[in-house]
């Protein structure tokens, strides 16, 4: 099985979802996190003092899918959240020993 | 006093009272989460020992008796109150002044720095100070009978506040990694509850100063209005030309210095004037509030521009716009004030207000200071590095603000 | 009713009108997170509810006739009301007291717990019925008529929405999970902005019961101001000394305390009556709080602990500090009341609050325990164990109360 | 003047003022967390504008003279105000309801849309254009001395800034992704306190309408509670059975359709007709907001469904529920105004009620969408699809709302 | 060492984490995140407009332990974590190279 | 490729990031976790009522590196973060299969 983590931006997360229900991922974990990269920050001010922000609002999804399955995924979300702006994120995959479903014991490409 | 005066007085004084917590969430908003619940202890505290301490000793030592500088016990412990007269509408309506005074010092500096057991003795004691202080603008005290001009407040309560929070400031040093690190609001939509709030409240403040529900009153109340509107629209276009954006935290402090500059004018001067005391206080406070970085004051929550700066504005302007003929024109019996330098009455007025505001200051800065002083040696104000980061409201008072996670929902 | 007294009164009206909204927040910032929207469903709700049926036969059947249980219906649908004695003023001050009284039993529960078409359903019932106890409280009622004293509502309103709470736990049972797992308030700021917004109407609730702007109403105010600060503080005090900290908490349920405690006596005592009341409520109540626990009822909010202790003691003090002299000298045309112990009146008040209070509870609980029996054996009372972790904002309301998530703003 | 209806206009008024916070955070709660500040910014932003245009000429021109249209200077900058009568008490009460109108446009859009230098250009001249309109509906206008019933603005202001909110809408077009994607609340506790608030303050803006705190006020007072309980209840009820679901949103929302639908009314008519204006106006807004989606105009916080329905609901019920008999009972020097349909008077009211609300339709939408067009074709009012989805607060004010994550305790 | 990423539901956390306790997992790190999956989301109404909720609140939970007692943690919190409905979650673990104790820079089984 | 996962304190974080820059780490992703280990919790006290919170607020940093960069900015992160007092926190190392960069679709030490 192969663990795919993207780093997206926020108001793509809607789009890449649906790509991939196109290429059946049926599960996947999200979180809100704060990205660092070339894009840079922003800067606020108040009473004339200006606050630099390094971090820009991002969205990480996760979802662990068998090894076949793991290009066309990292394609379909690629794809999905480009918008050829910079900030637009990164994709990486990792190697996952097992993976079980909690609720029935079910392993690996039963258990997505 | 008649029921009309007597609903007014009082209505003025339950205002006035919310003006606290309005205080606590103006500030409270502008601090870092972890520190809110300091902050809001800080304000709230004051609105349970001072007006104890107001009715036990402090109406009487400020109001009875002939004494220039102090009363006496007659109407200690409420006693010997004239019904009639309206005299325990007037003490209760003050009570509420004397509790924000010390509330509005609380915003000398972030919380994240005063210490205390439990966060809450250094108003504790300064509330004890300044319902002290209070006695020295009696009605019968050296500096208004002089001839000094301050309706509702403005050097008794926001220059006096204002030069006290700068004395703990300097006894308290700076925040470790101030200026260059410092944090935003940790909620904005709270600091403007708070401004709302304050503004509310503020009519009760400076209208209700009049005590009585009469044309006097009237016009408080109009120049309360325009003046924190000039000044909230004066800040926010300083910023728009300076730093290139309107604020909300502009607005709101531009209506606070408003309020707070009218609040010794607005019994004395007419509408026009109160409209340019707004202005120039919002403009004033807006470049006031840069000085803490060029000569080294860590005034995390800006008392001294706004509350000082704001305070000193209109009271001296007092000394321009003073307006007699006016106010004598809606009231025959009003007894005589100097008018101002604009308005027919020569220098003369604004040499006492700026004599008032200098004696203010330096005597509040001085006790304030000595006071301050003590306590750092002795118990020690500044709260030690871990509760710096680990934030007060944990250390101190054991709570948290927001429970919002998950996690504390299980 | 001149326009003095008639802007009093109306004004009254206003603020015990903000207090519902108030007492919502108060209560809503210390639930969960998943559950605020309920509790403030079930605040408004009275709003809506009460008023119409105050309007429509509450108020007549209370204050109409001359019968000692119950009134007549020559008010009802606002007919024949006297205008010029300012009735109408009182009706709808009264109005506003009605709504408030059904919704500090909101309290009773966490909204984990209560269920209900939509979550409003007990609320609704349980409002229709506080509206008829009030008849028995009504002036000519036999209670008040033996010479019990209750100026704004202590017994009548919150003794009464006490036990009714109590009864309603009882029927409830506890929570799974309570006394180990419990939840910390999801937001102490809106806590602390509900003791605000409580405190500034309660003026209106306390000092406008005088209904007049007189002498009368202005020891109403103060005794009010001065009760929640003694009661704040002292409530803080036993924490600081008990827990090791000083806590908002601590300090908005001690101003809570205080006023349900003044409430009662607030219109018979003086200020260092005001003062001990409040001291002694604030401790009383801090340590009521913990009753709970050992006794094994899950008054998760702690209405008993508060509203009904806090009646209690303010209704039973004033058998010992009520001063019909002091008030005499203020207004020579006042009716005579008992004075209490302590000044010179004998036991015989005394005796007269406990039994007001005894029959209160006695009548109050009976009435409420059928009641809701009756509730949870047809409809349920109990939200199913779903309900209660995914929280009732969802699942009854279709509702999430904070969209702050970067996933809303998508 | 005397002292009972000064304090009655003067609290009326800093109740007014209190509203346009109210608002504030009834729609800020309501947009994205991202783009809350600009909501409060364009309602605060009134507050600061308005008044100061109306001293300086805007209630001359609306009230001085005897101009059909339009009025004279002889009250500019506030000269020649006759403080016995109380007219000062009197221009700044109507000052905080000049203020509130171009406020109520404010949602006219969801914030994510209009922009403007800073995000404030737009309220800014339409509070201009607003303080101008209201001259058409002066006492001497030409609308009012035919004999049509307005008696706090339901017609001069909700219903005249619900068609410029139309108009608005129709000039910016919808907003991309509308109706399929919309966005939740993000703070419902916020909206919830802003109702809370704007329900307080209400009294003042009908009954302080007044102008006296006589018998007429108490019935206003009345029929504000009345109301705005009925139209909450209703709409409530249409909820729970057309949806599923009480929800706190649809509480919300009945009680300000209530507030705005009684608003022109309740100085003309008894309680009964109150709370069936109420629950018609609760009935008809909750279908009315759906509307928007039928037809097409994106109205994201409904201000024509709740203020310009909920004000012609009412205006248009005066022509059958109109009483003078009931008001000439309670002041017998009352000048007479004709009664409605079902009351004795005939369908002559009716038609002036149809009449008065068409033309101020008329005129109103004229003006601002001409105004509008002007503005979107010279400077543009639409922010970019960047803003849109970065959010109004940052690129407009360089802030934002909520900084509680550790990152910004750092 | 392992890593064992478990996605559960929030009310699961108390009992998962005394389970871990029981097998001498001494760490772990919790974060909250939205999950997409079988068990669907939900439909919130603001005047009458429906909002559909695809996202259901669910906690992360990683602890890095040694290669020889992965297998019972992983069991240890589907047991823990188990309601027997639909939305319980998944565990899953991938390979780690090494593991520092930033506090003493101890590696692997060390740094636990 | 190697993806670095730290655990730090929240107030180490802006030194963290500067040590990073220092060894040329262009990106990373920041989340607040809350962090369970030896450190312990605290206590809350609400109207008497002792609350025990476990769980510490934490920031979890990811970066993913080339495989030669990982040793050094593991001892970048642990030098940076290190307080000496308990509760500093973790840094462990997996290996990534591929780095995509979302924009360009640059893949692996290019996508950096
Ligand atoms: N090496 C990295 N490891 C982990 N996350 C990264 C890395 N580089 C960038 N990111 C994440 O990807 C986001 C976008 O990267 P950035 O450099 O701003 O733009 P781009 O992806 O267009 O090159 C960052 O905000 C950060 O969250
Ligand atoms: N392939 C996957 N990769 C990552 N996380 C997943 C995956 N599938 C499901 N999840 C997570 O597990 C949670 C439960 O999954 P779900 O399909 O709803 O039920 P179940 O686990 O009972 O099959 C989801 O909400 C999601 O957070
Ligand atoms: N085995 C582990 N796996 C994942 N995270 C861990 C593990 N052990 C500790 N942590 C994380 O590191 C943090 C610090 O660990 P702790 O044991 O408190 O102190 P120290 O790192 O000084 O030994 C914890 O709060 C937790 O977030």
């Amino acid at each position: 099985m192969k663990l795919i983590t993207a780093i997206i931006k926020p108001f793509r997360l809607d789009g890449v979802k649906e790509a991939l229900k196109a290429v059946n991922v049926e599960g996947l974990t999200v979180t809100e996190v704060q990205g660092f990269g070339r894009q840079g920050g922003h800067t606020e001010t108040y009473r004339g003092a200006e606050y630099k922000i390094d971090f820009v609002p991002k969205v990480k999804l996760e979802t662990v899918v068998t090894d076949d399955a793991a290009d066309a995924v990292v394609e379909a979300i690629v794809n999905a959240a480009r918008t050829d702006k910079i900030g637009d994120g990164k994709v990486w995959v990792t190697p996952v020993d097992t993976l079980v479903r909690i609720r029935t014991g079910e392993r690996d490409a039963d258990a997505r | 006093m008649d029921s009309g005066n007597t609903t007014w007085v009082l209505i003025g004084a339950a205002l006035v009272l919310f003006m606290t917590p309005g205080l606590a969430f103006f500030y409270g908003g502008m601090v870092r989460a972890r520190n809110v619940l300091n902050m809001l202890m800080m304000n709230f505290w004051c609105l349970l020992v001072v007006p104890l301490l107001w009715a036990v000793a402090g109406y009487s030592l400020a109001f009875s008796g002939e004494g220039g500088f102090i009363g006496n016990f007659d109407n200690a412990m409420l006693r010997n109150l004239d019904f009639k007269g309206g005299q325990p509408a007037v003490l209760i309506f003050l009570a509420t002044f004397a509790a924000i005074t010390p509330a509005l010092i609380s915003g000398g500096r972030r919380p994240d720095e005063v210490r205390g057991v439990g966060g809450v003795r250094p108003p504790l004691v300064v509330a004890g100070l300044r319902t002290g202080d209070v006695l020295v603008f009696a009605p019968n005290g050296w500096l208004i009978s002089r001839g000094s001009l301050d309706f509702a407040g403005g050097t008794a309560i926001h220059v006096n506040a204002g030069i006290a929070a700068l004395a703990m400031i300097l006894v308290l040093g700076k925040r470790s990694g101030w200026p260059q690190k410092v944090s935003p609001p940790h909620s904005m939509p709270l600091v403007m509850l708070g401004t709302g709030i304050l503004w509310f409240g503020w009519f009760g403040f400076n209208a209700g100063s009049a005590l009585a529900a009469d044309g006097r009153a009237m016009q408080a109340f109009i120049n309360t209005m325009l003046a924190a509107a000039a000044a909230g629209l004066a800040w926010a276009l300083v910023e728009r030309i300076r730093d290139g954006h309107f604020t909300n935290l502009g607005v709101a402090s531009g209506i606070v210095a408003g309020l707070v500059a009218i609040t010794p004018a607005c019994g004395f001067v007419t509408g026009g004037s109160a409209i340019l005391i707004g202005a120039i206080a919002g403009v004033v406070c807006s470049y006031a509030i840069a000085l803490k970085v060029k000569l080294g004051y860590d005034d995390a929550l800006d008392v001294i521009g706004v509350h000082l700066v704001g305070g000193l504005v209109g009271s001296v302007l007092i000394g321009f716009f003073a307006d007699y003929s006016a106010f004598k024109a809606i009231n025959p019996d009003l007894a005589k004030f100097d008018s101002g330098l604009f308005f027919g009455g020569g220098a003369k007025l604004l040499g006492e207000q700026l004599l008032a505001n200098g004696a203010t200051i330096v005597f509040s800065f001085v006790v304030t200071f000595v006071l301050a002083k003590v306590l750092d040696a002795t118990i020690g104000l500044r709260v030690s590095e871990e509760t710096e980061s680990e934030g007060l409201d944990l250390l101190e008072h054991a709570e948290t603000a927001y429970n919002t996670a998950e996690r504390a929902s299980l």
